[in-house]
């Protein structure tokens, strides 16, 4: 399937699940969808950088941060419309993934996880003495009264673009993967010196793999402020971000597409059920203990046993 | 020579050494056990620790429990035999030149207190000079310590000067076998080989 | 594209099994919250649930209200506000609650408040700082006695009695913890010092978890302030009260707004250590004559608390969660049925008769007058427990109908 | 902005102080992942759970915590031949220790968080000890026991770890096990033997730690994140492997955050830390010390 068809292709389907998900009478549905999505395009946006290329980023909450106080911002400043405010902080955290990549210029392996940790914690410095917005104290951030196209609460229109960024996210994740780029990235990941003698613009491409994994992550914090009506810094950095960005795709797979998708909503399914049903310190566990048997059982993730099982049939 | 330290598993044959006079069979012994019997290999391509010092890498090689023992005559004799090595003995590894490497790779070798040394290559990538150099210590080791010697070599006029046997492998096959420098430099294979004649 | 669907589906799938959880008859009345049972706020979840479970077996044994049994509906938030709106949402749509209140906390309550407003339910608050300022919902009530102006009403003991010593303080020096709670009281302190006029000479705030507070004290006492007004967190707190005392802290009055102090941990931990020091309490045994039938609560509460692991002595939060729980019930006896509107405007019309005294709600939802207690510690000797649940150790300074002694001034002397 | 003496004294004794205190929780992460790249980022849970070890026994029985932790390191020890054993059999035999180590201890640190949340609840525990609370003052310069005492037995330790891995066999093989484990294998030595004992000694030192930390502040089950950062800064910022440029990089960040308290606002401490770190990966990735 072509680039361009598997976009129309999702973007008819993010729809088809919008104008759907309209009959969904609960509202329970859509916030915990929300959350779901949004872990959807985190660790999707990870895996450019983390799974093509090979760089593990540490600092995915601090992109997630820099969306969502990108919307902040704007908010107290010119409270714009909300496709403005997310645009915007996509525009932010791309710029920040461009910092970033720079860094792979000098660093590989666990020095550039090292360096994106250390980034995010002089980020959340910075966020925390900023009283505009809010600093320590957080900000409110209130839902609009009124709710556009007919949506009979806010949470429907946040989930709403959710649905459609999470198909941004997928569409773009397929398209690096599947084009020239993708391969640039593999054969950097697999032997970044060996991919420079071949040929292989090493630096645009990490710095566009960096990038545009930054600008996703960036995405997916920009409603966030909406949707909890109230940030603070060690909210919008909690270190569940960059935990689960990278254990999704882990679990799931990380050599396409599909698998963060996958490792995404089981991972993320698996801890809303788990919250409403065992409320205790065991749903904490329960993440910890999957993370270890998926590490150590199914090493290349539920793709890695897709696959194989494949190939076991068509032999 | 890989096989014979346990690195590379063995397709077909036996392995056999006799260190004082025992017999041991080395098919599916470990390599650390194998060096423990006495027998080292220095490899191919050095393979030192570079972000060690000289020192560090040399007294990592008496490592095992018989080298020990005689440390501080190894390490002497190693500074006697190369006294570069003495000079920089504070130095990382890994900044030495290539053919300082090499000689650090056989002194760290010996303090191993080796029965029967292994080497691979020890001239790859040295000049003519420092070939003729290393092949000489090599020598002075063998006599004055009575050590046994395999040593696998392309540079066929250097390793049979000290060689007392010699062995000729063509495409992993030995093709030839001879007991004396002579009987090796005066054969019609070895020119064909060696010399293009 | 087939692959995309049934991924979709799949996930779709898995949400709404999630949601197919059993509808019960609508028999018992069921009350909804999440509280932090695991995370950095989860000590003073867990109490606040313990509080809440006895008032529900309490109403139970009575027979429950309006005839119905009382069932608590709660998840863990695991203090991430994050987990918030899903919570609440599922409180509301799966569970099928009749009654909402909040968890410990402001970020657990902002993220439950838009919620809420859609629904226009009446929703108590447990210990939140001025979180209806932004929202200004009319049915929100908070159960944390602050008073109307949180930030004003927190910090009105300390410098109330700071202003009556003589001669009259000059300097202050502020500091506190980067977090939300510290940061309002700080902004408190600020507006409290404009209006006293007292000089700020130290205005600074450290992330919360710093190890060695010792540097930031000694930059404090280079300032010489008269009086040092310190806002943190339980670590904090410990971290700041420990280098205090090894730096020799010379100032007039310290504390203030410390979180930590309240609790058995830091009690006993600290000990000697507290002595001299002036902090809020919202309940000391010194006091306990104004706080009628709480013995009652509390002997059951600390029977439990040991077990589960939380704070023996439960002074601080557990009787307010209790509290919060009782102006809900009373409020649904009179009203005599679950109506929304009708319970808010009872709540804002009535007095309640709790615990923790009596309670009326300002306009905003906090309480009308503030009451939150200024003690300072003293005469403490060992770390045994036994000897704060007596009176004797904590002389409550404010408000004045709570009086019980004056303050030993300057902070230093205390350490004799 | 003033310099007085006395503060300025007093921040360079504190950063000391508190960067004695840095060196030992980070002297295990020098080891592990430094010598043996093996990223152990569950390493702060082991701290915890030292803390909460050297808590119990010091609360059942009035024992010293630090002494207590130094007795019972041989259990920490254990402890980590038996998880470096995990990780050997689920990684480093089958090549793909990295990423999959990463999230495995990932997964550990969890698993570790909340058994001490089940076992010992969220309340936040702190011990007494018989320095706590006694001050020597040396002129204007304060010495706060409670700082000393972890400060003097972390020095010892991580000094005795830096002597043991270079004066000893054992301590130069784990030196070199990560840069050639075959030459290793050539000299005698079984690496992972090696990697094993050299990662239970860096679990033992975790132990120890965890006693200072909760000598210094309370701990609670989640406190160990708060160190994640901080022990892969200072060990970074010291350069890889080196036990000396770990002990640097303990004092200049302990130093840099003192006097960011003193001088500028402890607010920017954290930015302060982290961006020297940042700037030493930028300009000087081998670190102060490194090799």
């Amino acid at each position: 399937m072509s680039n361009r068809t598997f976009a129309a292709a999702a973007f008819t389907i993010a729809l088809a699940i919008v104008v759907a998900s309209r009959f969904i009478p609960n509202d329970y549905f859509f916030s915990a969808a929300y959350t779901v999505l949004q872990f959807i395009i985190l660790a999707t946006a990870w895996n450019i950088l983390g799974g093509y290329t090979g760089y593990v980023n540490f600092g995915s909450a601090a992109f997630f941060a820099v969306g969502a106080y990108s919307t902040v911002f704007l908010y107290k400043a010119l409270h714009p419309p909300l496709p403005v405010m997310i645009l915007a902080g996509t525009l932010a955290a791309g710029v920040l993934g461009l910092a970033v990549g720079y860094l792979t210029l000098r660093m590989r392996g666990v020095f550039f996880a090292i360096a994106t940790l250390a980034l995010s914690v002089v980020l959340y410095t910075f966020v925390v003495n900023w009283d505009y917005v809010g600093g320590a104290r957080g900000a409110y951030i209130l839902q609009p009264r009124e709710v556009p196209f007919g949506l009979r609460r806010y949470i429907h229109l946040l989930y709403s673009a959710m649905v459609l960024m999470t198909a941004l996210a997928l569409v773009v994740a397929r398209a690096i993967e599947t084009s020239f780029i993708g391969r640039g990235l593999a054969a950097i990941r697999d032997d970044e010196l060996a991919a420079e003698c071949a040929g292989v613009p090493t630096l645009r491409l990490k710095l566009f793999s960096a990038t545009v994994s930054g600008a996703l992550m960036g995405m997916a914090g920009t409603t966030f402020p909406f949707y909890l009506s109230y940030v603070e810094p060690s909210a919008a950095f909690n270190l569940s971000y960059a935990v689960n960005s990278i254990a999704m795709p882990l679990i799931g797979g990380m050599m396409s597409w599909v698998g963060p998708l996958i490792g995404a909503v089981l991972l993320g399914t698996v801890q809303q059920v788990v919250q409403v049903t065992i409320s205790s310190a065991w749903n904490l566990l329960i993440v910890g203990v999957l993370l270890v048997l998926f590490v150590t059982l199914a090493p290349n993730g539920i793709m890695g046993w897709v696959d194989a099982w494949r190939r076991r049939r068509k032999r | 020579m890989k096989c014979i330290m346990g690195i590379v598993p063995l397709s077909a044959g036996r392995i056999t050494a006799v260190v004082d006079g025992v017999e041991h069979d080395l098919v599916g012994q470990a390599p650390e056990d194998i060096v423990d019997l006495g027998i080292v290999l220095v490899p191919e391509g050095r393979r030192l620790f570079p972000r060690l010092t000289v020192e560090e890498n040399l007294l990592l090689g008496a490592y095992r429990r018989t080298a020990r023992a005689a440390i501080a005559r190894n390490l002497a004799f190693c500074f006697e035999t190369f006294p570069m090595l003495a000079e920089r003995r504070m130095q990382l590894a890994g900044s030495m030149s290539g053919g300082e490497q090499q000689m650090l790779t056989l002194a760290r070798a010996l303090m191993t207190a080796p029965r029967i040394l292994l080497i691979d290559e020890p001239s790859v990538g040295l000049s003519p000079l420092l070939v003729i150099h290393i092949i000489n210590q090599i020598r002075e080791l063998k006599e004055r310590y009575g050590l046994t010697v395999l040593m696998a070599e392309q540079n066929f006029h250097q390793a049979i000067r000290i060689a007392d046997r010699g062995y000729v492998i063509v495409h992993g096959r030995i093709e030839y076998e001879g007991a004396s420098r002579e009987e090796l430099s005066n054969n019609d294979l070895i020119r064909k080989l060696y010399m293009g004649l | 594209m087939n692959r995309l669907t049934t991924w979709f589906s799949a996930g779709l799938l898995a949400l709404s099994l999630a949601l197919a959880a059993p509808v019960h008859a609508q028999q018992p009345l069921k009350i909804g919250f999440g509280m932090s049972l695991t995370g950095p706020l989860a000590g003073n979840g867990k109490a606040a649930l313990i509080a809440m479970q006895i008032w529900a077996e309490d109403v139970n044994a009575k027979g429950g209200i309006l005839g119905r049994k009382v069932e608590l509906v709660y998840y863990d938030d695991q203090t991430n506000p994050s987990t918030v709106p899903s919570i609440y949402n599922k409180l509301l749509d799966v569970d099928k609650v009749d009654l909402l209140v909040s968890g410990y906390g402001t970020n657990v309550i902002a993220p439950a408040m838009p919620i809420v407003m859609q629904r226009n339910m009446a929703f108590m608050g447990l210990f939140g700082l001025n979180v209806n300022s932004k929202f200004n919902y009319d049915r929100y009530f908070q159960i944390m006695p602050a008073g109307p102006e949180p930030a004003i009403g927190w910090t009105q003991g300390f410098f109330d009695t700071a202003m009556a010593l003589a001669p009259k303080p000059q300097t202050i020096a502020l500091v506190g913890a980067d977090a939300e709670y510290p940061a309002l009281a700080l902004e408190g302190a600020r507006a409290q010092a404009k209006r006293t006029g007292l000089k700020v000479v130290y205005d600074k705030t450290y992330p919360p978890n710093t190890v060695d507070f010792s540097p930031i004290l000694r930059a404090i006492q280079a300032t010489n302030p008269d009086l040092v007004f310190v806002a943190s967190y339980p670590p904090d707190s410990a971290g700041m009260v420990r280098a205090a005392n090894e730096v020799g802290l010379k100032t007039r009055m310290f504390g203030g707004g410390m979180v930590g102090p309240q609790f058995a941990a830091l009690k006993t931990q600290l000990g000697p250590l507290l002595n001299g020091i002036v902090n809020y309490e919202t309940f000391a045994p010194d006091v306990a004559g104004k706080f009628p039938f709480l013995d009652q609560f509390l002997a059951k509460y600390q029977g439990r608390a040991v077990k589960e692991g939380v704070d023996p002595l439960g002074f601080y939060l557990p009787p307010y969660a209790y509290a919060m729980m009782q102006v809900l019930e009373q409020s649904i006896k009179a009203v005599g049925a679950l109506d929304q509107a009708k319970l808010a405007d009872y709540m804002h019309t009535y007095e309640f008769d709790t615990f923790v005294g009596k309670v009326r709600f300002a306009k905003n939802g906090e309480w009308a007058v503030p009451r939150m207690l200024t003690v300072q510690y003293h005469g403490i000797a060992g770390n045994d427990l036994e000897q704060w649940m007596k009176p004797g150790h904590v002389t409550v300074l404010a408000p004045a109908s709570y009086k019980t002694g004056a303050i030993m001034a300057p902070y230093h002397d205390n350490k004799k | 902005m003033e310099f007085p003496t006395a503060l300025v004294l007093n921040a360079i004794i504190a950063g000391l102080l508190l960067g004695g205190f840095y060196a030992a929780v980070s002297v295990g992460i020098s080891i592990s992942f430094g010598m043996l790249d093996v990223v152990n980022i569950a390493h702060p849970a082991f701290i915890i759970l030292g803390s909460y070890v050297a808590y119990i026994v010091n609360e059942r029985m009035g024992l010293d915590p630090i002494a207590v932790s130094v007795v019972l390191s041989p259990l920490f020890f254990v402890l980590g031949l038996l998880l470096y054993r995990i990780y050997y059999l689920c990684f480093e035999k089958r090549g793909q220790e990295s990423l999959r180590g990463l999230a495995f201890f990932f997964g550990i640190l969890f698993i570790t968080e909340v058994a001490l949340v089940l076992i010992f609840g969220v309340d936040y525990r702190m011990v007494q000890t018989a320095y706590s609370e006694t001050t020597w003052r040396l002129g204007p310069v304060d010495f706060p026991m409670r700082l000393v005492v972890p400060f003097l037995v972390s020095v010892t330790m991580v000094v005795g770890v830096q002597l043991f891995l270079t004066h000893t066999f054992f301590g130069r093989a784990v030196l070199a096990v990560a840069q050639d484990q075959l030459a290793l294998r050539l000299m005698g030595v079984n690496p992972t033997r090696v990697k094993g004992l050299a990662f239970a000694l860096s679990i033992a030192t975790a132990g120890v730690a965890g006693a200072f930390l909760i000598v210094i502040q309370p701990v609670q089950p989640a406190l160990g994140r708060e160190y994640i950062g901080l022990v892969f800064a200072v060990c970074v910022l010291g350069g890889m492997g080196s036990i000396w440029g770990t002990l640097l990089g303990a004092f200049v960040l302990g130093i840099a955050e003192s006097f960011t308290s003193t001088f500028f606002g402890p607010s920017w401490a954290p930015a302060v830390s982290f961006g020297l770190l940042l700037a030493a990966l930028a300009f000087k990735p081998s670190g102060l010390l490194g090799r």
